[in-house]
């Protein structure tokens, strides 16, 4: 059992990794805010999964842990959410760099 | 031989296939079928006229729904040149699935045999799987590439973000009375009339609301209100495509009110689950189903009476009403925990 | 005012109260509402809206434009009242009233008096199942659909009347010159009498179902407010105009046929908003079945006798016209046929369920007008949208809509 | 107020304007001849003095005298004594220059009788906003149907 | 084939397909599409984290991100109508990515200790709550309190003037 | 006396009058579903017999008309026109030239107008509507189907009722016989 | 064979994941296979340009792509979706806790009552407002 | 079940799906005797669209208004083209309106099917010599007329059972879903193109 166990928990390390590799990509790749925003998320959700398998510690607790944790960052995600709509506002575009290259 | 028989007779039996294919999708079809004609008759009735009657006067009209099926499921499906095809087709189907999905976390009996999983977090799991499917309506909306679709697509999304959590934490108003997200225990904790519509009415209450928000029942039947979005999400599908749409909204209300019963009605009571499966499985589900139509009857009537709110009304009806009241009725459970009331 | 934003730039010049809209924004999302759309009927609404705000509307007419003033420069007189009586077939009685009274006018002639009660007895009929209809599409509009379906059953009791009185079920073609078609017939008044009780009980259920019903009132209450001077402004009338605070009835200001000897009140709201014009319709239809109620009276207490002009009876032996009498028919002689109007002008108006009809008549002298211009009630109504609509949010729409009652024929002619 | 002291009225407002004034059949009806350039002046006056609304908008065609008569026929809301009253406002215009300018700045009601004007007579009226075809498509309207030689044909009354 | 199978496998297909949709989040053009993929990612890292044996955590990030995801759907069309123009860098971003993943893999590779993982032998829900509870009550209200002021500073930040 | 405005107020509402309309809507729904008094039609089964003098399709008696032409003159919608037919004198036995009237029903809008101005009532309404056709040329009469009352279908399927109007439940379907007077 | 139906792990993953993609499968694969039996024949499709292009309230449209900005005015109650989705979910796990610490979760639940009233208010009543909400 | 066959065939015609789904139809209506059904399906399921041309639309209303219900024949007026079945045209069709009535004919799905109700939508009615309108039947292929200004509403009852009637006679529909057309009416294509005006 254990051996499958540490099969599934491997194939997550990787899957995670991977995922990190991605959401980095994503989020040089491209100016634009949300795009951004989405790729913290994906992100989130690979050290989330990252965190699950490296602690074996006090399964209880990580998973009181893990709830907290999703819920800090989901509510940390909303001020985003309000500083994209202020910028927006002033700036009518969701590019990080708009100011200097206003024209493009 | 016989040996064939009996597995094929176990692979039907098998909760899975029995509880997702049987008691998610054909049985609760049969009960929209119904419910839609009995709609469609009530409606009639209080109007003063008589509904459909000539595609089958003996009864009354009755095979009017099979009718449009056939109807529908033969006629041309477009599918036009200005959608993403593989969105436009795959996401109302989606929906469909997701929206019967939760039927796997509701226990219609208390014998673990008969469990398609655990059902030590089926509360919460119902929950969380409730909420998957009007995703894909707004990506049905957004798929179909044409404004009334779109703007519909729209009104689903704040929608959700006004029913959620009212639907979510008026159930949850059981796991504080009795401490657990085991459906089962839920039921069990009903025994003796016990049941959670009178300990909780007010949990009733908002839940029965959440559940006519969520499914756009009247009078929130807002994002599919014809007069200014045409049909909503769904406004260029057509022939089964359409079909399929028109009854996962109606499914969805059953496997809510699958879920109602069993949180607040009872659940299989006054049946005692017995041995076997027509005693063990069958006729508990039955029970259940049968509190489960009623409870669609009464949503279908409302029809008859209300008009709809605006978009604006109902996301303030929902977070200056229906809220406060969830969380008092999650705080009236808590309290009849803390008195032992339960 | 929940549902209205105020704005802060108006965008004509005239500042009017009430007309609240704001700068318009770049990229809106112009909407189509009609020409195939529940929510809009035989015309289209073209709004821009601002996520769920209406920045602009434009209304669309003209898709039932049927040309009906040229058409009347080539037809006949007579052959114009079934003409113009489409504008609003569910409205017929009071449609087509104006017009042949200043044809009245021109040729100097009045309807005996019997007529005139008959007149105003199918008028009143029309307007009841004409509110009655605006109601079902009002209903239908708010997806209420037990008041679509109420009202437009017992508008069938209205329209069972009109239609035992004059033959048909709405184009009845029942006022000519000089005069009306039938006489009402045996046991007419008694069923009358009976639909006068029967709606005064229907309307409070509809109170129950519809008028109080928390929903609807939360729905229109506030919504399309439309402030007096704005009203006068925009010119709209009938129940818009009234319920916005205005004291103004055709029937009262202008009366005609025997409007000025029956007892009955002119209900005045000041609110001004969709949900004051519903209450409004529901007044009137009060007052009007205390209109027929008196008609009924006095049609009781009357003989029969001529309900047609003696000018058209000239060319008919005595016999001929005394049978007729006595059957309660009017035989349109074939001077009708040919009818020649003296030269002149006249300008005659008349209130219909949806407000003011106004008809300019002018004749050469020739048996067919020189030219009808015709001025009707949802033709004046249709300019709120263009000024009320901007500044609601969508779902506003077909209330606001379903509020002014606008029929789109009418208003294309 | 009887129709004499209207038309008396009506002339202290419009004072040297006025170049005819015809009561009508029916003595509800007066019509006041005036020129097409005062028709601001008038209006602004006449809307001063309570008529508060334009009834109707009539445009009629007279070939044999080469002009449009345009007929703002006034009426009152406000005022229960002048709401009794049509006054008309007509001017004649020329028919082969059709144009004249918008009432539109000061009546709101002018918004869309004069786009139905332009549409079945072709009259041009200078400074409204959005001079577009109300009711028509724009190839009938192309037609400019309303005016006289513009015909429309009855069937004979016999089958051949 | 026995359950011991089963399990590997199944994570395996979620992993691939993990991949796959984190990448379609990072690069579909509509970013409606975008937010779609972001639940899908959300519940199939929910079946990963199921099975790995913690259902609450997955139960729980199921229902949070499809409230992001509509929230993602909802700002996309508010502000972008689903599609940008985007400024695109990709050397830079297909740069940063492979760093990003090998570092992460020499991290995962140097960590093989941890791989004899055990599955959690079921916690129960009652249990976390419990501890939760007892230890971190005020914990608890500082996340409330937490998430109170980040609402109230939202709406001050993003509503108009 | 004379009509004279009233000037009338929306009542204003609070929570407690929300409660109670939402109640009394409830209430009147239920009231209804028990007791729809409903009056429907069961179209082909049932007809309606229309009463008479209404203005159904239009027949018309040959031998009556003077061929004066006036039904044609009036007619709003050039539906009714006038053919030239050769007849026999019966009195004198010449041939000669004869117009009679006849009617297309595509354009037909039954306003009764040639009915009504026939001198010598050669025409007359039967009192039925409902007749279709699946193309338009059978809609257009000739002289010999113009004196025909044209074919009933909903007759020879359905049994005739009749509307009254009553207080309680607005119009009362009442059975009569096909040939007249009423029964219950 | 067999015995694998009984692991509760297959059957939880074949419930949850395995039947619902078959099903969604099969399902798309009839609503292909119904679009391909019922098309029109060419010589109608031919003579109904308009019959693939989008639904657009009868009117012809132009333009292939219509999916543009719409802002609906109702960010704000978004935001307090967000901001009490995780505290609602946080309670709803704690309900679970054992009857013996009931207390200190009606503590909890106090606070949070304390804490969300009066912010509920205040966001609701500024989410009202519309004017506020425009996002230009 | 009809998934599985239809994927089968279009494996074994590689490349000729056309002929596979052509096969498909044949198989489904004529050998499984489903054409029947299709054909009762279709006559008891007639959805108007909701497109009110004319005035006629008032007695389109109380055709369906408790009096006389015409729900009751199944037929359900409905809001978007996409979902229907019927158009009725109800009366006058402007010119304006023409193209807005070809459009939602076109976008109607087949099998479908057309009642022109009121005189004005035969052969002009009252409006025979105007210049802005068009006679329907030229823009659209018509079944059922009903004569009538307006028509009685039970008229309107019995040109649906009519065509109720004519569909379960002829097999109007099982034949459009077997060969992809009506053999029973000849497809207009309008004279001119009817949204040439259109301003874009
Ligand atoms: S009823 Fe009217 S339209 Fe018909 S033929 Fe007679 S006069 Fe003409
Ligand atoms: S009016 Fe009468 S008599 Fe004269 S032609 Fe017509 S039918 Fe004959
Ligand atoms: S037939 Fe008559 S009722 Fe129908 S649209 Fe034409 S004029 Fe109107």
């Amino acid at each position: 059992m254990a051996i499958i166990d540490s099969a599934v928990a491997g194939i997550a390390l990787v899957t995670s990794a991977v995922m990190m590799g991605i959401a980095a990509y994503g989020m040089t790749y491209s100016r634009n805010f949300i795009r951004q925003l989405l790729s913290i998320e994906v992100l989130f959700n690979a050290v989330l999964l990252f965190i699950i398998v490296l602690s074996t510690l006090s399964p209880a607790l990580l998973t009181g842990f893990g709830v907290v944790l999703i819920s800090i960052v989901s509510g940390e995600v909303i001020v985003v959410v309000a500083i994209i709509a202020a910028f927006y506002r002033v700036g009518r575009t969701l590019d990080s760099s708009s100011i200097e290259e206003e024209g493009v | 031989m016989t040996g064939w028989v009996e597995a094929i007779i176990k692979i039907i039996e098998w909760p899975p296939l029995w509880q997702l294919v049987v008691l998610g999708l054909i049985a609760p079809l049969a009960v929209v079928i119904y419910i839609l004609w009995f709609e469609r008759k009530t409606a009639a009735r209080v109007q003063r006229r008589i509904g459909p009657y000539h595609v089958s006067p003996r009864i009354a009209g009755g095979l009017q729904l099979l009718a449009d099926l056939i109807r529908y499921s033969f006629q041309e499906v477009i599918i036009p040149k200005t959608v993403d095809k593989a969105a436009f087709i795959s996401a109302p189907l989606i929906a469909l699935i997701l929206s019967i999905l939760p039927v796997v976390a509701i226990p219609f009996t208390d014998v673990p045999k008969w469990f398609p999983l655990p059902m030590d977090y089926s509360l919460i799991l119902a929950l969380a799987l409730v909420t998957l499917s009007p995703l894909f309506i707004i990506v049905a909306g957004w798929a179909s590439n044409n404004k009334f679709a779109i703007i519909g697509g729209m009104r689903e999304a704040y929608l959700i973000v006004s029913y959620e959590i009212i639907a979510i934490l008026s159930f949850l108003a059981a796991t504080a009375m009795t401490g657990t997200y085991n459906l089962v225990d839920i039921v069990h904790a009903q025994t003796g009339w016990k049941w959670f519509i009178v300990l909780n009415p007010l949990a009733f209450f908002t839940a029965f609301v959440g559940v006519l928000l969520s499914t756009s029942g009247f009078p929130f039947e807002i994002a599919e209100s014809e007069h200014e979005v045409v049909a909503g999400a769904f406004t260029e599908y057509s022939g089964l495509m359409y079909g399929i749409n028109m009854g996962a909204a109606y499914l969805k209300r059953m496997i809510y009110s699958l879920l109602l019963t069993v949180v607040f009605l009872g659940g299989w009571y006054p049946l005692k689950p017995g041995e076997g499966f027509i005693w063990g499985y069958l006729a508990p589900s039955i029970v259940i189903f049968i509190k489960a139509t009623i409870l669609m009857m009464i949503f279908s009537f409302f029809r008859a009476v209300y008009g709809r709110y605006r978009l604006d009304q109902a996301i303030e009806i929902a977070w200056k009403i229906l809220f406060p009241l969830t969380v008092i009725a999650f705080g009236l459970g808590l309290l009849e925990a803390y008195y032992g009331i339960i | 005012m929940s549902g209205i934003v105020r704005g802060t730039v108006g965008f004509n010049d005239l500042k009017l109260p009430g007309a609240w809209t704001r700068k318009i924004g770049k990229d809106l999302y112009e909407v189509f509402i009609g020409p195939q759309h529940p929510g809009s009927g035989h015309m289209r609404i073209i709004i821009r809206v601002d996520g769920d705000i209406i920045v602009e509307a434009e209304p669309d007419m003209g898709y039932v434009h049927r040309t009906m003033e040229k058409l009347s420069e080539v037809r006949t007189w007579i052959k114009s009242i079934p003409l113009f009586e489409r504008m609003a077939i569910h409205d017929a009685c009071n449609v087509t009233l104006p017009y042949v009274r200043a044809v009245e006018k021109l040729l100097g002639i009045e309807a005996p008096e019997r007529a005139k009660y008959l007149r105003v007895l199918l008028c009143e009929i029309n307007r009841i199942a004409a509110f009655l209809y605006g109601f079902g599409i009002f209903g239908v509009f708010l997806g209420h659909s037990t008041m679509y379906m109420w009202p437009f059953g017992d508008r069938e009791v209205w329209v069972e009347l009109a239609e035992w009185l004059t033959g048909a079920r709405l184009t009845h073609t029942y006022p000519v010159f000089g005069g009306v078609r039938r006489d009402v017939p045996a046991g007419f008044t008694d069923a009358l009498r009976k639909a006068i009780r029967y709606m005064r009980r229907r309307l409070e259920d509809y109170r129950k179902i519809f008028v109080d019903n928390p929903v609807i009132r939360s729905r229109l209450e506030g919504v399309g407010y439309i402030p007096r001077n704005l009203a006068i402004e925009l010119g709209i009338t009938g129940p818009n105009l009234r319920a916005s605070g205005v004291k103004y009835d055709v029937r009262m200001n202008h009366p005609y046929e025997v409007y000025d000897q029956l007892d009955f009140e002119i209900p005045v709201f000041q609110e001004g908003d969709a949900y004051a014009r519903v209450l409004q319709r529901v007044e009137e239809i009060k007052q009007s079945l205390r209109i027929l109620e008196q008609v009924a009276d006095w049609l009781d207490k009357h003989e029969r006798s001529p309900i047609l002009h003696d000018r058209f009876w000239k060319t008919a032996p005595p016999l001929y016209k005394k049978v007729f009498q006595e059957q309660g028919r009017a035989k349109l002689m074939a001077v009708y046929a040919i009818l020649k109007v003296p030269k002149g002008k006249a300008y005659e108006r008349g209130e219909t369920a949806r407000g003011e009809i106004s008809y300019y008549v002018e004749s050469d002298g020739k048996n067919t007008p020189y030219r009808v211009r015709i001025h009707s009630a949802s033709a004046r109504n249709a300019l709120v949208y263009k000024y009320i609509l901007p500044g609601h949010r969508v779902m506003d729409l077909p209330a606001i809509y379903g509020s002014i009652d606008y029929f789109p024929p009418e208003a294309d002619r | 107020m009887n129709v004499e002291e209207l038309v008396a009225k009506v002339k202290e407002i419009l004072s040297d304007m006025v170049k005819d004034v015809v009561v009508h059949k029916g003595n509800d009806y007066i019509e006041v001849e005036i020129d097409k350039d005062n028709i601001i002046e008038a209006a602004k006056r006449m809307k001063q003095a309570g008529f508060d609304h334009i009834k109707d908008l009539t445009v009629v065609d007279y070939p044999k005298d080469g002009v449009f008569r345009i007929i703002y026929n006034l009426s009152s809301y406000s005022n229960r004594e002048l709401s009794y009253y049509i006054v008309g406002l007509a001017y004649n215009i020329p028919r082969d220059k059709p144009e004249t300018v918008t009432l539109y700045p000061i009546y709101t009601t002018a918004d869309f009788q004069e786009r139905e004007a332009y549409e079945a007579f072709g009259i041009t009226f200078k400074g409204h906003p959005d001079m577009r075809p109300l009711l028509l498509s724009p190839p009938v309207a192309e037609m400019k149907p309303l005016r006289k030689d513009f015909v429309v044909k009855e069937e004979p009354i016999d089958l051949k | 084939m026995n359950p011991g199978q089963y399990l590997p496998l199944m994570a395996s297909i979620t992993g691939i397909l993990m991949i796959f949709v984190s990448y379609l989040v990072v690069r579909s053009k509509d970013l409606v599409y975008a937010s779609t993929s972001l639940a899908a990612l959300g519940i199939l890292n929910a079946l990963m984290i199921g099975l790995l044996g913690y259902y609450i955590i997955a139960i729980f990030l199921t229902i949070v991100y499809v409230g992001a995801a509509v929230m993602f759907i909802i700002i996309t069309v508010s502000m972008l109508g689903g599609r940008s123009k985007e400024i695109k860098d990709e050397y830079k971003g297909l740069f940063t990515g492979a760093s990003v993943v090998t570092v992460a893999l020499l991290i995962v590779s140097s960590l093989g200790a941890y791989l004899g993982y055990t599955r959690p032998s079921s916690i129960p829900a009652s249990n976390v709550a419990d501890s939760l509870l007892t230890g971190y009550t005020p914990v608890i209200a500082l996340i409330f309190v937490a998430l109170a002021a980040t609402l109230i500073e939202a709406i001050a930040i993003a509503r108009r003037g | 006396m004379p009509p004279r405005p009233v000037e009338k107020h929306v009542h204003p509402r609070g929570i407690f009058s929300r409660f109670k309309g939402n109640l009394e809507a409830i209430a009147i729904g239920v009231k209804y579903f028990f007791d729809p008094k409903r009056s429907t039609l069961i179209y082909p089964k049932e007809y309606i017999k229309l009463r008479e003098g209404y203005r159904g399709f239009i027949v018309l008696v040959k031998n009556k008309c003077i061929s004066c032409s006036s039904c044609a003159r009036i007619c709003p919608a050039a539906a009714m026109k006038m053919v030239k037919v050769p007849v026999t004198d019966p009195k004198t036995g010449k041939q000669r030239i004869k117009k009679f009237p006849v009617i297309n029903y595509n354009r037909c809008i039954f306003c009764g107008y040639c009915v009504d101005v026939c001198p010598t009532e050669a025409l007359y309404h039967v009192p039925y509507h409902d007749i279709v056709y699946e193309s338009m040329e059978e809609a257009v009469t000739d002289l010999e189907s113009f004196q025909k009352e044209p074919e009933y279908k909903t007759a020879k399927e359905g049994l005739p009722v009749r509307y009254i109007v009553d207080e309680v439940k607005g119009l009362v379907k009442i059975r009569v016989k096909k040939e007249g007077g009423e029964k219950k | 064979m067999l015995e694998m139906l009984e692991n509760a792990l297959v059957k939880s993953t074949t419930s949850l994941v395995v039947l619902p993609v078959i099903l969604i499968i099969v399902m798309i694969a009839v609503v292909l296979f119904l679009e391909r039996i019922t098309r029109a024949a060419e010589e109608i499709n031919k003579k109904e340009p308009w019959k693939y292009w989008r639904y657009d309230a009868a009117n012809p449209s132009k333009d292939r792509d219509v999916r543009k900005k719409v802002s609906m005015q109702y960010l704000g109650y978004l935001i307090i979706f967000l901001a009490v989705e995780p505290a609602v979910i946080l309670l709803a796990l704690l309900s679970t806790a054992s009857r013996e610490s009931l207390p200190s979760l009606l503590k909890v639940f106090g606070v949070f009552l304390a804490v969300y009233t009066p912010l509920l208010i205040y966001a609701v009543n500024e989410s009202r407002k519309v004017e506020s909400w425009m996002l230009d | 079940m009809e998934g599985n066959g239809g994927k089968g065939e279009g494996k074994v015609y590689v490349g000729n799906l056309d002929v596979a789904a052509k096969s498909a139809r044949k198989i489904l209506m004529s050998s499984l005797r489903l054409g029947k059904l299709v054909d009762w399906g279709t006559a008891f399921s007639l959805w108007p669209v909701h497109l009110t041309t004319s005035c006629c639309g008032c007695e389109f209303a109380a055709a369906w208004s408790p009096r006389f219900d015409n729900e009751q024949h199944g037929a359900l007026p409905w809001i978007a083209p996409r979902q229907t079945n019927l158009i009725i045209i109800e009366g006058t069709v402007s010119k304006k309106m023409a193209c807005a009535v070809r459009l939602v004919w076109e976008q109607m799905p087949q099998p479908k099917f057309a009642i022109a109700m009121g005189a004005c939508a035969l052969d002009g009615g009252i409006f025979y010599n105007s210049y802005n309108i068009v006679r329907p039947w030229e823009i659209i292929p018509v079944d059922v007329y009903i004569p009538g200004c307006p028509p009685r509403p039970e008229s309107v009852a019995r040109a649906i059972v009519e065509l109720q009637r004519k569909i379960k006679r002829d097999g109007v529909a099982h034949k459009f879903v077997e060969e992809g057309w009506r053999p029973d009416k000849e497809y207009v294509k309008p004279k001119e193109d009817v949204c040439a005006w259109w301003r874009g």
